[in-house]
This record gives C-alpha cells, structure tokens and sequence, in this order.
C-alpha cells in the first residue's frame, strides 16, 4: 500500500517490478539499470521521508502496515507473559500488559493494541481502551511496583474510547486515576509513543520518567481531523489543523514534551519492521540501564518535577 | 459571550426589560432579575444553575474579606504559535483578557470558608470556555503547592470544556502535571475536594477533576469525558437526556454529594472540618 | 406485631387494652388491675427475653420493626454527611456511609442498610449489597485513613447479593479485599452487629479492632435455614441449625469472636429504640475513646494477631 | 467419595474393566487409564481437569524430594461441639482422617520450582469438600508466617466448596484470619499467587483466592462466590453454562492466566522469576 505522498516511490517500484520481470529467467548478472533505479529509489525514500509534512506522519503513523503492539512485543522480547483483567469489570483488550524480558532486563511491558483484522479490530475496538484498560494498565503498574520491575508504555491510540457504557463506568475517573498513581509509582516508567499519540487516551499510560518517540509517530491533544473541524470549523483542513497543533516528534522534542526520538528506517517502520524494532531496542536498553537501581522514592518525585515543568515559559 | 453581558449587575442604564428579566435559558422562563440573583443565578423554576464568574464563585464560597489572589500574573502563553483561520492564538488571548479582565482560565488563592482556611482554584468558563492550557496548569500546580507548604486543604471548582486546543500538547501535558500536583497533597494528606460545575469534560474531567477526597456537584451539571455528539456518532445512538448529568454521574459512582449553590460553603464547612484536624 | 413466641404478651397487652378502654373517661386514679397487669407483663417479657432459644433470637434479629441503619443513624449522630459511590461502577444503596459525629468523635460511619417499605427494599436490596457497596465501603475506609478518622461499620445484612450481576461484577473479590486493606488500615475500626450478621455479606465490613454485638443480634456462616436444608437436608429443621451454629452473641462471646455485649432493652431493641440507642452509644463511646490517638502501625498489627487468634483451640 | 476410590494408582488387583478405563466426568468418554494417568487426569476429550489430592498437585509441582510438609499436626477442632441429623462433628472429622490420611482440608509445606524456593498450601477436596474451618486458616496463616520469614514466594492451590458449616462463625473468622496472613505479605513485598482449581467458591474465593498478585487457574474450573442454584432461585432465570467456569472469570477481569495442568510448573517458574530478586 502506497501512502498519497509516495506516489514517485511506486512509479519506480513499478518500473523496477518490470524490469526485473523481463530480466528474470535470463540468467544474465545484476541488472545495471535496476540497480540504478533502486538507487534511485532509496534517495527518492529518503528524500521523502526527510521532508515529511505533520499530515503525512500523520498517515504514516496510522499506516495499516505499520507495527503494532503485538509485533514490538515480538521482535524486542524474548518472553511475554499477558496478565488480564482489572479485577472490577472486565478484560480490556485494548490494552494489553504483562511480564517481558527484552534482553536481559525484566519488566511490565503495558501498551495499547490494535488490530489489523476485522475480527482484531473488533476484539481490541481499534486500539481505544475503555475504562478496564486504563485499569489493568494501573493494577500491571502496581504489580510492577511492588516487584521493584521497570514499566514500559507502548502508546498508539486514536484515543480513550468515547462510547456511552465507558463514558458510564467512568473513563474521565480511570484516565486520572492513572496519572495521579503513576505521578506517585515507585519504580521507573518509560514510555515510547510508537505510533498515534491520540489525547487523554494516549497520556492515561504516558506519565513516564523518560519520553521516547518513533520519528514518524504523532502525539496530539485532539486529531487534526477533530481540531480542524471545530477551529476552522471545516474537516477538510486537517493538513492545516496538523501543522498548527505541533504534533511530530521533532516539534515535541521542541517543546521538551519529549526526550528522545527513536529514528525509524527510511521509508518509515512499516518497510522496515526489523529495522525498527532494532532501533527501540536499543533507546530501550540505554534508558532501561540509566534506571537501573535508581532509588524510587526520589524517582517519583522527579517524575512529578518533570511534568511540573511542562508549560513553563516564563 | 453573550450571556456574560446578559448578567453584569453593573448596569446603571434606564431599565428596559431585559434588564428587569432575566430569562432561564433552560427553562426559558423569564424572571425577575433581583430574584435570579438573589438566588445566586439559579432558576426557581426548574433549579437550572447558571454558570458563575470565578469571582462571584469567590464571593460565594469565601468569607467576605478573607481572599488573596496569589499567581495572578500568570497569563496564557503561546508556545506552539497556533493560528487558525480565524487569526493568530495570541491576538486572541490578548482580547480574552481584555474582555474578561482575567488572565487565565483559572484564578488561585488562599481565603477562608466559615473560618477554616483553605487554598483555591476557581476556573472561569468565559476564558476560552475554562479550557485547560499551560497558565491554567501552572496556577494549579502552584496553588496546589502553597496548599502543600501551608498544609491548608485545596479545592477546585471546576468549569471547563477540556484542554485548550491552541496550545495542543502542551495543554495535553497539563493533566499529568496537575495530578502530579494532587499526588503530593495525597502523599502527606492533605484534604483535596473537587467541586465539578456546569460544564466539567474533557481532559478536566479526566484529570484533577475526579481526582478528589470529595467529589462535590452542583445540580445538572454536565460532566463527562467525551462529548455528547461525539459519543453519539461512535455508537450510532441518541443519549438519554441525563447523559452526563451531575445526577448520571452519582448513580454510577463517580459524585460523593451534589449540592445546590445555595448550600455549597456550608456543605463545604461541614466537609472539611472532618478533614482538617482540630 | 408479635413474634410465635409472644403469644403470653399479646395475650397481656389485649387485656390491657381491654381494661384501658373499659375505664377510660372514667376519670377514676390508676386502676391497680391494669398496675399489676402490667407488671406481670414486664415480668414475663424479662423472662421471655432471658430465655430466648437461639431460633427465636433470630426472629428477633429479622423483627421488622427492628431498629435499621438509617435509624441508629437519625439516634447517635449529630450530624452524617452521606458519601456516594464506588468510582467505579455505581452507587449502591446497600451500603451506606459517610462522615458522621457522635457526641464529640467524629468518625466514618458505614453500615448495611435493609429497608422497611417495598421502595427502600428496592433500593438498597433488603440490605444485600453488591460489589459496588463493598467498594464503596472501602473507598470510605482509605478516606478515613488518609484523615485519621476511626471507621465504625454496622452490620445488618442476610448475606452479600447473590445475583448474576454481583458474581460477574466480583462479589468474592469486593469482599476479599475488603478483608485484605481492612487488615492493614491504619485507623481504628469498631463494628456493631445491630441485627443479622449474614457469612461473607457481613464480614466484608466486619474486621475490626473491637467487634460489638447487640444482645439479640445474630452472626452466622449461614442462614439456619441454608444449613438445614444442606445437613438436615430438610429447611424445616431451622431451629435445629441455629441451635447448632452457636449464633447468639453470648455463643460468639464464648468463642471469642466477638468482645463485647450490647445488652437490648428488655423485648428487644424494637420495643425500645431510644434505649437500644443509648446502650450502642454508651458502648462505641467507651471504645472510641480507649482507641483516641492510638498509634495507626501497632494498630493495624494487632488487628491482624486478633484475627490471627481466632480458631486456634490447641 | 467414589471418586477417590475411583482413581487410585495403587491398585495391585486383577484388572476388571472399571480399572483399565476410567469415565470421563465431564464428557463421560471411556479413556485408558494409563493415558489418563500421563496425561494428569486432564480428559484428551474435551479438556476435563479432574480433581486432584494435595499429593498428586504437589507431585505435579514441586521438585522432586524437595517438598517438606510444615505444620502437620494441625487438625480440625470442634470449637462448636457441632452435631446434625447424622451425627456429631468429631465423629466425621475422624473418619474423614483415617479415609484420607489428612488432618485438615489443607497441606502446607515448602520445596522448590525448578529450583526456585517457595512455600505451597494445597487444598484437598476430599477433606470435607476442601472447606475452610479453623484448623484450615490456621495452617494458612502460618505457612504465609514461615514465607514471611524466609521471604519466599507463598502459593495457594485452592479447591474448596466454602467455608466449613461445622464450625460455624469460626469458619467464617478464618476469612479476615488468611486476609490477614496476606495482607502482611503484601506489606514485606512477597508474592502471593492464587491458583484457583475446580472448585473455588464460597468463603475462599472471598477471602485468599481472590487476592493474589497474580491469579491463576485451571480451564473451565468452577470459580464463584454464590452457588448456581442459589442465583438461579434468586434472579429466577437460568445461568449460562459458561457462568462462573475460569473463562468466564477471566472475561470479567478477575483471572490473569487460564494455564493446563501439563504448562502449571513451568508458567509459575516463568511467573515467580519476575517476582523474586535475582
Ligand atoms: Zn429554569
Ligand atoms: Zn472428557
């Protein structure tokens, strides 16, 4: 699946197809033009990708092949063990957590997933959690706590659920329920926005000691579509809505609501999944071994600083 | 902002009707101004309460003399530059401010309720309809600890639409650090009330709001996270009237009392006097 | 209303009545007839009273006219400010609570509310509460412990909610941890049982650093009628079940499950609320005072070893 | 008890039909013994887990040769001097002994999991239907006392029906008292697991099974707190047959893991590893 903005990359993905199609059975050694035009290709990718406006990451974060969840869990870690339920309601599936061990490190891997499939999707109600999500996220936490083991967030979420059975059994209280107990949580918290940062929905599990985000994952108060809509009271203008609301990880970086950004493969993580996974792993393991036996107590405290400085400009 | 100039007690202009009336704009029944307002604005016909200034909020709830403002020159900054179609963020904030003489959507300070002192966050719906942003954040969290410093119990009255759109992840960014705010008043027990008016949604909602030792709310009020429309369009379904009332929310769970204005600061009184030791 | 075994008293108050009405206008002094009338009827409740079978001090726990929760309330406090809700899922009417102030202390009042109406019943569910009214109990109990406020829960209930949605909202796990944080609250916690102390429904807000009983209450692992029908395997045999089940205060103060009788006016509490009233009061006056101050850690470690001592027989 | 009898493995007698073939309870499928045997009493048909005695689950979990029973002596009492149509309470409590060689519906005890020390209580339905009386909490209490001490992960394999009838409110008591013994754990930082086997109800699931730090249980177990016929008589509707089976548990938050026999050692050695300090 090509993206709008990459039409130059299918042109050449086309032409290369047919070229290799014609040399194929020839025998012949590597085809001098085809590896011009892959050339080509690879500059034209990277080219693209360097210059990517806030709408297209937009699109590339919420691309149907990009990785989730599940596939981070995959690549990054050697064992995952899925823990279920908020021991109130219900086992919420668009939230997921559990033991994991990335390398030689053990902790609470929590994150949000979404489906590819239909049956996924519906099982998972595309990534945005109800109340019982952010609940299991907070028991996990808890858990993660008393084992003295870090936590690591995965968010990508268009955002909380808006439906009226959450909205009744409390999605406001669960969403700052979490943040007032992770702004406390003795034990580190790193958080790596992977794909769509989408508002309270996304920040219910983001109050973390570090910020990692994917170069090309957004992170917004409301989706450009929604802003675009109410302020230029027009759908349509996302692009506009998009660029004004600062959403790239670049501009978080700016606005140090971020730490860190976890460069992605050219062409972004869903042509290089491998490539990717690579690239978290290894901010994970840096951050993971910087907190290392740090003292909790004065880790929470620091936590709490750290977001107490967001949005002093004066 | 219509409905500010409707209700200025100001006026010295010849009476016409509209300024002897004052029509309910849940009812739409029209009564006599001195009577709307000496039931604090809210309707004898159908317990409508109107939305408040924070400084009449003030009025009503602090002791007559006893309130400092502290932070008030913290004022909405600008730091994603936002613009929209309809002009810059900045020019907006700079006619907000004249308009309602605030300077953010929050006022902070330390006053006295029947005797007992207390720290407090008023927000205003006339800024930006009380939207969260990074001032309204700032003042809280530093109302919140001058509460902490004092050990004097903090309450917010909430009214507020969300997080401020304009300052986009910046605002988001004010909800953990408002709670992180009420997790140290938590840590060394210091009473934290929410009092949720009419409307307390969004990221308000799903912050400090619900967050409290108390969760206080005047009749009807609106409070939830999602939208109404929204949420309408996900499920495919009309809502029931009471969707998201003060009274919705009491039923399931989430409202510890809901107190008519008329007997908020004695509510209040009796509240904290099992909370602040003797 | 007369309960079976006060056939001998309303036999007396009919002729007491009968007499009354008989020389009623006739202006004439105390008639020494209905005086000695009414003596032997003080008498013979007295005894009545003394004698009661186990089965019949049930009959007197369930007595309708039974003082209920809201009653002790309107009886012993000065003032109550009733708190609402779990946070979670609802407000269940159960259970009640909220802050209360008897005589000087205040404190966190918490207790089964059975009703008397068809609408009260409806309401708070004949006193069998959900998970949600455990939950909503607990919430009060952290409340009181963050403000250092003693908790004083009232017991009065058939047995927790046994419905589809209580099972499916976690009535074992409301319980549960109810039992769990009450063993470690750092606040003291006095318990009434005012009138049926029904298994688990009861427990689950029973632990206490002093448990209290009124004479005639009645706590139980099961309902006599359950019992019979599972060992007798005949419901009729109730009466034989309660006999066995060692019910009564005086059988729980043997046991040492309880600390301390609240002797009921001579009739039971029905027949004299006010003085039922006062004898509750005078008891949770004596123990709020003893447990004024008292060091929160320490408290919560004997309330465990007290806990700990119970059904240790060798 | 047939069920007892039906399965043992000692048998030396000559091989009669009932001996080489053991019925399905579940799904009444005819399975050669042997194969019943090595597969855990877990039906190849349709995933029956049958009831196991505490021996056999210590078998199934515990290193070999490094299980040490503690607290053995511990038997039910008669603090009630409790006696039915049937006959007296002390009576029953002997005869149940000498039929299953147990003193109380438990059997507590330390060993290893591939290496890794724990401290292991295991309900025994046999005895008493696995209830919880007196002498039952009391070897809770002090196996989680000898956990805490050591600081060694404590786990509870439950089967019980609820709490003892015979011992009245004393049985009812041994809820807080095993609350209690959990309750200390938590504060020192030690693991608590619960794995809940067919069946736990009553007074154990509202007490110790329902508060671990992570809650494990066999497929299709029975989990609940009231009994099917009780609700069925109370809403006046019937159950779902997948009401209070481990699924239904889990569907509905309150069960982390769903884990076949054949997987049991070796997910709680992958579990205890995140819980016990290096
Ligand atoms: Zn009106
Ligand atoms: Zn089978």
């Amino acid at each position: 699946m090509y993206l709008d903005f990459e039409k130059p990359i299918e042109d050449l993905d086309a032409k290369i197809a047919e070229l290799k199609a014609a040399s194929s059975g020839t025998g012949a050694g590597p085809d001098p033009q085809i590896e011009k035009l892959e050339q080509e290709r690879s500059r034209v990718l990277k080219d693209l990708y360097s210059k990517l406006t806030p709408w297209q990451t937009v699109q590339v974060a919420r691309h149907p092949e990009r990785p989730l969840l599940r596939d981070f869990i995959a690549g990054l870690c050697s064992e995952f063990i899925e823990l279920h339920g908020d021991r109130h309601f219900a086992d919420d599936q668009g939230i997921i957590g559990g033991f994991a061990t990335i390398e030689s490190h053990r902790l609470m891997l929590i994150g949000h997933q979404k489906g590819r499939t239909v049956e996924e999707n519906l099982r998972c109600n595309f990534g945005m959690a109800r109340p019982e999500g952010y609940r299991k996220a907070l028991r996990l936490m808890r858990l993660a706590e008393k084992f003295r083991l870090p936590v690591v967030t995965f968010i990508d979420t268009p955002g909380a659920y808006p439906g009226a059975d959450a909205e009744e059994r409390g999605q406001a209280e669960a969403i700052a329920r979490n943040l007032l107990e992770m702004a406390a949580l003795r034990t580190p918290i790193l958080v790596v926005v992977t794909g769509e940062g989408g508002s309270g929905g996304a920040v219910g599990i983001g109050m973390g000691d570090v910020i990692l985000m994917l170069s090309n994952a957004v992170y917004s108060v409301i989706s450009p579509e929604g802003c675009a809509s109410i302020l230029w009271r027009d759908g349509t203008k996302a692009p506009e809505a998009a660029n004004a609301l600062k959403i790239t990880a670049r501009s978080l970086l700016d606005l140090k609501v971020i730490d860190e950004i976890i460069p992605e493969p050219a062409g972004g993580a869903h042509r290089d999944p491998q490539g990717t996974m690579e690239a978290v792993k290894k901010a994970l393991m840096k951050h993971l071994r910087r907190f290392q036996g740090l003292s909790s107590k004065k880790l929470a405290a620091r936590r709490m600083e750290k977001f107490a400085a967001m949005g002093r400009y004066r | 902002m219509g409905w500010f100039t409707r209700k200025r007690k100001d006026a010295e202009q010849p009476e016409t009707k509209e300024e002897v009336f004052i029509q309910c704009p849940a009812c739409k029944a029209h009564i006599y101004k001195a009577e709307w307002e000496k039931n604090l604005e809210v309707c004898s016909h159908c317990n409508h309460h109107e939305r408040m200034t924070c400084w009449e909020r003030i009025d009503l709830l602090i002791d007559r003399g006893t309130f400092r403002e502290i932070n008030r020159r913290v004022t909405a900054s600008d730091p994603l530059k936002f613009a929209d179609a309809k002009g810059t963020y900045g020019e907006k904030i700079k006619e907000t401010r004249q308009k309602t003489g605030l300077n953010e959507s929050v006022v902070t300070g330390r006053g006295r309720i029947n005797g007992i002192r207390v720290v407090l966050a008023v927000m205003d719906f006339r800024f930006f309809g009380g939207s969260l942003a990074s001032g309204t954040g700032e003042k809280i969290y530093q109302a919140a600890a001058y509460a902490l410093k004092h050990r004097q119990p903090f309450i917010i009255v909430c009214a507020s639409g969300g997080a401020r759109m304009q300052e986009g992840i910046v605002s988001l960014m004010q909800m953990p650090k408002t709670c992180a705010a009420i997790a140290r008043l938590q840590q060394a027990r210091i009473p934290y009330f929410s009092i949720m008016t009419d409307p307390t949604t969004g990221g308000v909602s799903a912050s400090y709001a619900m967050v409290g030792d108390i969760h206080i709310a005047e009749p009807k009020a609106l409070i939830g996270f999602a939208g109404r429309r929204v949420i309408e369009e996900t499920i495919k379904q009309k809502l029931p009237d009471d969707f998201q009332t003060a009274e919705y929310l009491m039923e399931h769970g989430f409202v510890d009392l809901i107190v008519p204005r008329k007997e908020m600061k004695d509510t209040l009184h009796k509240l904290l006097k099992y909370c602040v030791a003797a």
